[in-house]
């Protein structure tokens, strides 16, 4: 095992390495002056050497690189050309917003995906498993975006149901300011005790979440389906039939646990697609997380930023499934002695 | 951890129905919806973006000026005179005011604060250049000596790079000025909290010891509630949740004027939208093409299809400035064009012409402008190539000349079009707006001349500004000028008192504001 | 040694597709295609004309689903729109396909350091997920349908790669390769002969659930304004240019939004048809 | 024993996948006659076999081929010499079965393929269907056919009737024992390397614990491996076979690896015994080996007498 | 204890399997023999009710229930708790994720046995298995110790009849003289019934009472085991009986 921890751990480095690799040629290719851009319009040459000379942006490539290296190494991952500050603090700042945004639609697709997979698999080939694999279909067929406008304008604007965008009511700064732990609203909101701050979020979580869970919730349905019908075709259902356990028992109690596997990995993966599906959604909600700083970054060709962004996320990516692999274990005795 | 968030921040807006006495002490925080981040760089020197929607609540010039009126209005100076043809200026300053820092405005103060400006070069400091020097009489005079003459007086109105601050307290707090913490102005709002990347990015609190005084139904609070979304921006409009939005497009804007609980306001804007010929290089150098393009544009179709967002431009300089000219509307002659084409060795019976075309990325009038216009064209055998670009690539690429088509908005720092005739076809030696690389002897002297004439003769500015427009746009045609912007803002009913000033863009003068009892 | 239900051989599969919903989604694909095939003839205006006076119609018996802003018909742009996309589509997926199966057939069956060189520099390509990767490469690149095309094959052969090394390292190890190897067929031939045809049955089934991600992706793409560029017709850039209108002319966004819904079903439709069919615990991506 | 009439020789190889070895330091022979590999499942029969195809690199020791070592010798001509019958799936699935053996011919004798499939007892006809269309003994036939489509000298045979009905498997067997070629076979059933083989293997957890001639390791078991295996194969209308020690999880990882299982483990076992000869040569047959240090007790055993 | 009359399973109208008689009972031992896909499978699972999607006509009594017309909640309460099944695989019969002693305990519960522990304990000792397994994953014991788990469970759920479909054909021959050995025990010891499928004709051979020899979803020839397998009456069991080496 430890050995195991060791290899895997030394495959993520080397990803993560990749990434920072390929980050920097993409950086390194953009359009447009990079000292410009940060300078501003109006800069005079010497301002602007002064700038590239500051950025090293005069240095050979691969000197540059080992700047880059050097430099996200240790904490300095430049600054933003658009906030003009460190991109690293913008993110400290956005991407909690962002976690929460996505672990909510990620906790709303796996309450909602495993029953609904479970139900689709106990009746396989009936009404409730066609409802179900048509649903699930259609979930994960829908543009996030075109689901976010039809929802916000419905729910929100029209039906008045829930708030239109933004994380809270903002006026509750004043009335009940929030005590920052964690950067995570809810959590912060939940671990002081601050319930008008907490139940305001969750208000303003529930539609821009929904759209989130959409997706994986569709993926995570189907591959509990898949998973279960599968187990439930191997032999030891097969015995546990022969037990006199019921159907719904052997699904249950029996096969789910294995299913959950694929599920994990499942998730794993879903989770940083969930993140960038997030700022689609966080654009139209007007939510103040990662994708509002990456599609700002976007616009205003903030390099440095969307550089930023992509390494978190890919970061994120990395961490997840080295996760998901540790977790393996507790879920399958099997993996265990591997 | 453990820090506050936005303590003493964002606070309900007003949603009206206060209570009916006049007297009642206004608690209520206005919110505007801009739909972009708000600040980029608190230095009032160089600050030259969309902060100007906050910073000039915050900051004051020497005067201001009144777009309804077209006249140049006191603000920090009393009353002002010009002398040796407009190339000596002097004005009084007004006593008793107090920058936030606490510091007393003097003419000392207001000289160091226009030289520290001046000295950044940054921004839109170039609006100083005519001064040559800068004298204080004494304590609340201050004396402009001038390298040429120039409208001293329009200058010191504008939005960008006018302002006198506390120049002293502003270099010793450099850190915090720039994280918003502190602000030297003398204005009537002062920074209350500014966390950027949040959706209320900024909020304003009322100084209490304003030279203009305070009453009780003024907003003491101001907040700026980022939202990018025109349409999310409106459904939060409609629920009361903001107060202001800058701009909506004109099928929300109509919407907008038969909502209850909801004001549309509709003004003629100093913006409007320039399409640039190359005329250095490519097909484009042959003026017959390019006059063939300023025909093939269905103006009167793009402002049929802005809906009230935009009115048909005459020549290059927008109503309500001095230099305005009529009779000068364009209108979309293809028969002309492909006439003009033929000519040039284009048009249906002759090879593809083909042209590049850069544009704004994510600005939907300008792409329906490239929809409209690359249809026509296309009848008449000439295909464009468009690309939405970002401002800072596309802005690079133009320098370089890389294109023939670039389309723009413009618009001046101050109520005057020299702007768009120095910094957009005057040539240069290196090319930064004049992106039609125009290079023309006379019309560069004929641009020269401009300032002098309207510090001293408006009349002769007047037809000298007109003499150019139809050298430019006629004659070179160097330019199409399909629009000038109109705005759409949208605001509660309960706001009284708002008025729209096109010389300072998206502005909302707060303090004028007051809720409907 | 019963074999793995992926190495069923696709012929022998192929008849055992009952699934209803693969008949369905292969149906409604041959529909939509053939409608974007046909759109020249279908469409009742040329996609570019522009009307600016009639902007903004609401659906009516001369334009059935309204106009748009520059008064375009939107339901010739939706029918044009759809060769844009399963252009996209179908190229983006033969190219990452091909490459991604290429790499990951030779990556599985040669195993050892050649394996480890090939998946490593998979799992970077991996890490970024597709969107994600597609925007900072199409803010590099300037945005147009071949950026977009390009940009989404980047960061989709990874997965074909993967999924095809896999079965093909369990290929390499089964009886017949060896055999074939002890024959002295040379290595180049054992793999295009023996593991690469016995490796394509899941990666076709990906294939297809993956047509319905392309054609989000690129919608996602459009709607950020990183990918088609007027006057294209594409519905992502549709949706996108109506964006602001939903609440007042919501044609102008539906009806391209349904036709991506519409279409990613179709596709998902088919592949989740398959892949019931063929192996009910395939990953989907 | 002589290395002389060896046709492939395994000298001290250690065999493994990854960084684990599953066989473990053995010497084996293929001498002609036939060579029996008999061990339970998992005990390393396949990976030997692989390493005597040159599939596998041993990860020390060598493979010889005539006196060369495999590494450097001309492959092309080997391939001719040493071909497989693989227990299952050794037909690809996707390929007729005419284009399977047709692989293994020069490309000017594909008319042969109708030939070789007589060869095996099968119609020609055969030849254009896909394997799944064919039985269990067709296709094992094919494999057959396909193996001699080189002429080979060698054949190494992988249980090659193992996954067929007792009927068919008797008719493959009776065409192996006809073939020309000389064999290694790997089985489990004891009865047919009775009959095919004249020396025998028995492999235990990756290691060789007995071997000798056929009918003599099998009338007189000297390991107590080899008797457990010998007695509880069932024999028709004979008594139940009889169940000798303990069913354990895992072969011990260091002494003798039967240890957990054997009934007469004692604490010399702890000690890892080497094959040894055993005396007593019979009527002029090759010698006994064992790896046992109780195998003289073992062959006094009453029991292990039949 | 099983009493089968005019069985006849089919799948889609083709019929896989038909016996006319099939009995056992309490400590006897009856075998069925047979090619692979010769409907042996079929006829274990059609006893219980597990043959999903077949049609199946006939007369079938196990332990006084009438297994075709039962309703789902009878038929489980004879499944497990008087007539167990034990399959061929052993690991792959175990819920890969459950520790052997959970899942004997859940089986316990459902069926109402009391006193678990003790009940579990000596099952497995009857079986000749140490307790200790029962804190183990199916990955982490042998072959023959799944296998004899899984008769644990009948011995544990006082199963009086167990249907074995070749529980021996997956383990080496050493493992499954041991199986063999402890079903041979039940029988003769407990007086359990068991009827045995298997395409091993000489394993068949010493230990049933009565074979049944099945091919094509027919049953050629049955009879006393020493009868059948000394007089073949049918070419098929005689071609049977030749094969074996
Ligand atoms: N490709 C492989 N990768 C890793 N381990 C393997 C591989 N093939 C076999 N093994 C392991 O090597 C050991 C020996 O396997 P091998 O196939 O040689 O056994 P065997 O004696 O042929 O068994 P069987 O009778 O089941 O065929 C086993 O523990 C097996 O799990
Ligand atoms: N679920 C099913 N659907 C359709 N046909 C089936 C099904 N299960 C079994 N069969 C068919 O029924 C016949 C008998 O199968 P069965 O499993 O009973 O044979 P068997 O004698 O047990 O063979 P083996 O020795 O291979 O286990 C076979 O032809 C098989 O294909
Ligand atoms: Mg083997
Ligand atoms: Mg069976």
């Amino acid at each position: 095992m430890p050995r195991y921890l060791i290899r895997r751990l030394g495959q993520a480095l080397l990803v993560m390495a990749g990434v920072v690799a390929l980050t920097f040629v993409i950086t390194r290719m953009v359009p447009g002056d990079p000292a410009v851009a940060y300078a501003g319009p109006k800069a005079t040459p010497e301002q602007l050497a002064e700038v590239r000379a500051r950025f090293g942006l005069d240095d050979p490539l691969w000197v540059q690189l080992g700047n880059y290296v050097r430099d996200l190494v240790t904490g300095d991952w430049q600054t933003s050309l658009h906030t003009r500050r460190p991109v690293l603090e913008d993110l400290y700042h956005a991407f909690p917003a962002s976690l929460e945004l996505v672990g909510a639609g990620l906790v709303i697709a796996v309450v909602a995906g495993i029953p609904v997979g479970v139900l689709a698999a106990r009746f396989r080939g009936r009404f409730p498993d066609f409802s179900v694999r048509l649903t699930s279909m259609l979930a994960v067929s829908l543009p996030v975006f075109w689901l976010a406008l039809a929802l916000q304008t419905v729910f929100a604007s029209n039906l008045g149901w829930f708030p239109v965008a933004g994380e809270y009511d903002s006026a509750l700064d004043t009335t009940s300011p929030l005590t920052l732990w964690t950067n995570i609203t809810v959590v912060d909101a939940l671990i002081t005790g601050n319930w008008p701050i907490l139940t305001s979020t969750l208000a303003h979580l529930v539609l821009p979440a929904l759209v989130v869970a959409a997706y994986p919730a569709g993926v995570i349905a189907q591959m509990v389906r898949a998973t279960l019908i599968e187990e439930a075709s191997q032999d030891h259902a097969r015995l546990e039939r022969a037990l006199g356990f019921r159907e719904t028992t052997i699904l249950t109690r029996f096969a789910l646990r294995p299913a959950l596997n694929p599920v994990l990995s499942l998730i794993a993966l879903v989770f940083a697609y969930a993140i960038v599906n997030g700022f689609l959604v966080e654009a139209v909600f007007n939510w103040p997380g990662l994708g509002r700083y990456a599609v700002n970054a976007i616009s205003s060709s903030d390099t440095p930023a969307v550089a930023g962004v992509t390494l978190l996320v890919a970061l994120m990516y990395v961490l997840a499934n080295l996760v998901v692999d540790l977790l393996q274990g507790v879920v399958d005795p099997r993996a265990r002695a591997r | 951890g453990g820090q506050v968030r936005g303590a003493g921040g964002t606070p309900q807006p007003s949603t009206g129905g206060t209570q009916a006495t006049q007297s009642t002490e206004n608690d209520a925080t206005f919110v505007y919806a801009p739909n972009l981040d708000v600040v980029t760089d608190w230095d009032p020197a160089t600050s030259y973006s969309n902060e100007i929607i906050a910073m000039t609540s915050i900051y004051e010039g020497l005067t201001r000026y009144d777009a309804e009126a077209k006249e140049v209005r006191p603000r920090l100076a009393t009353e002002w005179s010009s002398a040796d043809e407009g190339k000596e200026w002097t004005f009084k300053l007004r006593q008793g005011v107090k920058f936030h820092t606490g510091a007393t405005l003097d003419a000392e103060a207001a000289k160091k604060a226009i030289e520290r400006t001046m000295k950044s070069g940054g921004g839109a400091a170039y609006i100083w250049s005519a001064v040559d020097k800068i004298e204080t009489p004494d304590a609340s005079t201050l004396k402009f000596t001038l390298k040429y003459a120039a409208p001293m007086d329009l200058i010191t109105s504008s939005g960008y790079a006018a302002h006198i601050y506390d120049a002293e307290a502003l270099e010793k707090n450099e850190d915090d000025v720039k994280n918003g913490k502190l602000d030297a102005g003398t204005g009537p709002y002062t920074i209350d909290s500014w966390q950027k990347g949040q959706e209320t990015e900024l909020t304003l609190k009322a100084f209490d010891d304003y030279w203009g005084g305070w009453r009780p139904e003024q907003y003491k609070k101001v907040a700026f509630r980022v939202t990018p979304e025109i349409t999310t921006a409106w459904q939060l409009l409609q629920r009361g949740e903001v107060n202001f939005v800058q701009r909506l497009n004109p099928q929300l804007f109509e919407q907008a004027g038969m909502t209850e609980g909801v004001q549309a306001k509709q003004t003629p804007s100093f913006q409007n939208l320039l399409v640039l010929f190359n005329t250095a290089e490519g097909p484009t150098k042959d003026v017959r093409v390019r006059q063939a393009l300023q025909h093939a544009i269905d103006y009167d179709g793009l402002v049929a299809a802005l809906k009230g967002s935009a009115q048909k431009a005459g020549g290059l300089v927008p109503p309500g400035l001095l230099g305005h000219t009529t009779g000068m509307e364009p209108k979309q002659d293809l028969a002309k064009a492909q006439e003009l084409l033929q000519d040039a060795g284009y048009g249906p019976d002759n090879a593809e012409l083909k042209l590049t075309l850069t544009y704004a990325q994510g600005d939907e009038d300008q792409k329906l402008l490239v929809t409209l216009l690359t249809a026509a064209l296309k009848k008449v055998n000439v295909t464009v190539e468009a690309r939405a670009m970002a401002w800072n690539a596309q802005w690079d690429r133009g320098k370089k000349g890389d294109q023939d088509i670039f389309v723009m908005y413009w618009f001046p720092d101050y109520a005057d079009p020299y702007s768009w005739f120095l910094n957009v076809f005057r040539s240069a030696d290196e090319v930064s707006f004049n992106l039609s690389y125009l290079k023309d002897e006379a019309i560069d002297k004929a641009i020269d001349g401009l300032p002098q004439l309207t510090a001293t003769d408006q009349l002769a500015a007047d037809q000298a500004y007109a003499d150019l427009q139809k050298k430019i746009i006629q004659d070179e045609a160097a330019v199409a000028v399909p629009y000038v912007q109109t705005y759409q803002r949208a605001l509660t009913a309960d706001v009284l008192g708002y008025v729209d000033n096109p010389a300072y863009p998206n502005v909302v003068s707060f303090y004028d504001l007051k809720p409907a009892s | 040694m019963s074999a793995l239900p992926e190495a069923a051989p696709l012929r022998r599969t192929l008849p055992r597709v009952t699934d209803r919903f693969a008949l369905a989604g292969a149906v409604l694909i041959a529909l939509i295609a053939l409608a974007a095939l046909l759109a020249p003839w279908l469409a009742p205006y040329p996609p570019d004309e522009v009307d600016p006076f009639a902007a903004l119609r609401a659906p009516d018996a001369a334009h059935w689903f309204g106009t748009d802003a520059a008064g375009r018909d939107v339901l010739t742009r939706v029918l044009y729109g759809g060769r844009t996309s399963l252009f996209i589509a179908v190229t983006v997926l033969a190219v990452s396909a091909t490459t991604g199966v290429l790499l990951g057939v030779v990556a599985g069956y040669a195993g050892g350091w050649v394996r480890d060189v090939i998946m490593r520099i998979t799992d970077v390509f991996l890490a970024f997920p597709a969107l994600l990767l597609s925007v900072a490469l199409a803010v590099v690149l300037q945005p147009s349908v071949t950026t977009v095309i390009v940009a989404i094959a980047v960061t989709w052969w990874p997965w074909y790669a993967r999924l095809s090394a896999s079965m093909a390292a369990s290929i390499a190890t089964r009886p017949y390769v060896d055999a074939a190897r002890c024959l002295g067929v040379p290595a180049p031939m054992i793999i295009l002969r023996h593991v690469l045809p016995n490796s394509l049955t899941p990666v076709l089934v990906q294939v297809s659930l993956d047509g319905g991600g392309v054609i989000l992706t690129a919608a996602a793409l459009s709607y950020l304004g990183l990918g088609a560029q007027e006057p294209t017709a594409e519905w992502g850039l549709m949706v996108e240019q109506g964006q602001s209108l939903f609440t007042t002319n919501w044609w102008v966004v539906t009806f391209p939004g349904l036709a991506i819904l519409l279409t990613a079903f179709a596709f998902n439709v088919l592949g989740e048809g398959l892949r019931n069919a063929l192996d009910p615990r395939r990953i989907v991506k | 024993m002589t290395s002389s009439g060896s046709l492939l020789r395994a000298e001290r190889v250690t065999l493994g996948y990854g960084r684990t070895p599953v066989v473990h330091d053995v010497t084996l022979d293929i001498t002609g006659g036939g060579v029996g590999l008999i061990g339970e499942s998992g005990s390393g029969k396949s990976t030997l076999a692989r390493a005597f195809l040159g599939l596998l690199t041993p990860m020390s020791g060598n493979i010889l081929y005539g006196d060369q070592n495999l590494k450097k010798v001309d492959m092309r001509r080997f391939r001719g010499d040493v071909q497989p019958v693989f227990q299952a799936e050794a037909l690809d699935p996707r390929m007729r079965v005419g284009n399977s053996i047709a692989e293994a011919l020069p490309r000017d004798a594909r008319h042969r393929v109708p030939e070789l499939l007589e060869q095996v007892g099968l119609d020609p006809a055969l030849a254009s269907r896909r394997p799944h269309q064919l039985s269990g003994g067709q296709r094992q036939r094919v494999v057959i056919a396909r193996a001699l489509a080189v002429n080979p000298k060698l054949l190494i045979l992988d249980e090659p009737t193992s996954a067929l009905d007792v009927t068919v498997q008797a008719r493959i067997l009776d065409l192996i024992a006809g073939l020309a070629a000389e064999r290694l076979l790997i089985t489990h059933n004891l009865a047919v390397v009775g009959k095919l083989c004249r020396t025998s293997h028995v492999l235990f957890a990756g290691r060789v614990v007995e071997s000798g001639p056929t009918a003599d390791l099998l009338a007189r078991p000297a390991h107590p491996y080899t008797l457990a295996l010998r007695d509880a194969v069932p024999k028709l209308g004979g008594e139940p076979p009889v169940a000798r020690g303990r069913a354990e999880v895992r072969p011990a990882e260091t002494g003798c690896p039967f240890r957990p299982r054997c009934p007469m483990a004692v604490t010399e076992c702890d000690r890892a015994p080497a094959l040894r000869d055993l005396g007593g040569h019979q009527e002029g047959q090759d010698g006994r080996r064992v790896a046992c240090h109780r195998a003289e007790d073992v062959l006094r055993e009453p029991s292990a007498r039949r | 204890m099983i009493e089968v009359r005019d069985l006849r399973v089919s799948y889609g109208g083709r019929v896989v399997a038909r016996v006319p008689e099939l009995d056992v009972a309490p400590g006897e031992c009856v075998a069925i023999v047979g090619e692979s896909g010769s409907g042996k499978s079929t006829t274990l699972l059609a006893l219980l009710g597990l043959t999903e999607g077949a049609e199946v006509g006939g007369r079938i009594r196990v332990a006084g229930v009438d297994v075709t017309s039962a309703s789902p909640a009878e038929l489980r309460a004879i499944r497990g708790a008087r007539v167990a099944l034990v399959m061929q695989s052993p690991q792959a019969a175990l819920s890969p994720t459950l520790r052997l002693g959970t899942l004997m305990r859940r089986a316990l519960r459902l069926h109402g046995v009391g006193d678990a522990e003790r009940v579990m304990a000596e099952a497995v000792e009857a079986v000749l298995l140490d307790p200790a397994i029962l804190r183990r994953y199916p990955h982490e014991v042998s072959g023959g110790q799944a296998q004899r788990f899984a008769i644990a469970l009948a011995i544990a759920l006082g199963a009086e009849a167990i249907l074995a479909d070749e529980p021996t054909s997956a383990l080496d021959v050493t493992v499954q003289a041991e199986v063999v050995a402890v079903l041979r025990t039940l029988c003769a010891e407990r007086g359990l019934a068991l009827l045995l499928v298997s395409h091993d004709l000489a394993l068949v051979s010493t230990i049933a009472h009565r074979v049944l020899v099945m091919r094509a979803g027919e049953v050629v020839e049955s009879g006393p085991a020493a009868r059948v397998l000394a007089e073949p009456a049918h070419p098929y069991t005689r071609e049977l009986l030749e094969a074996l080496p």
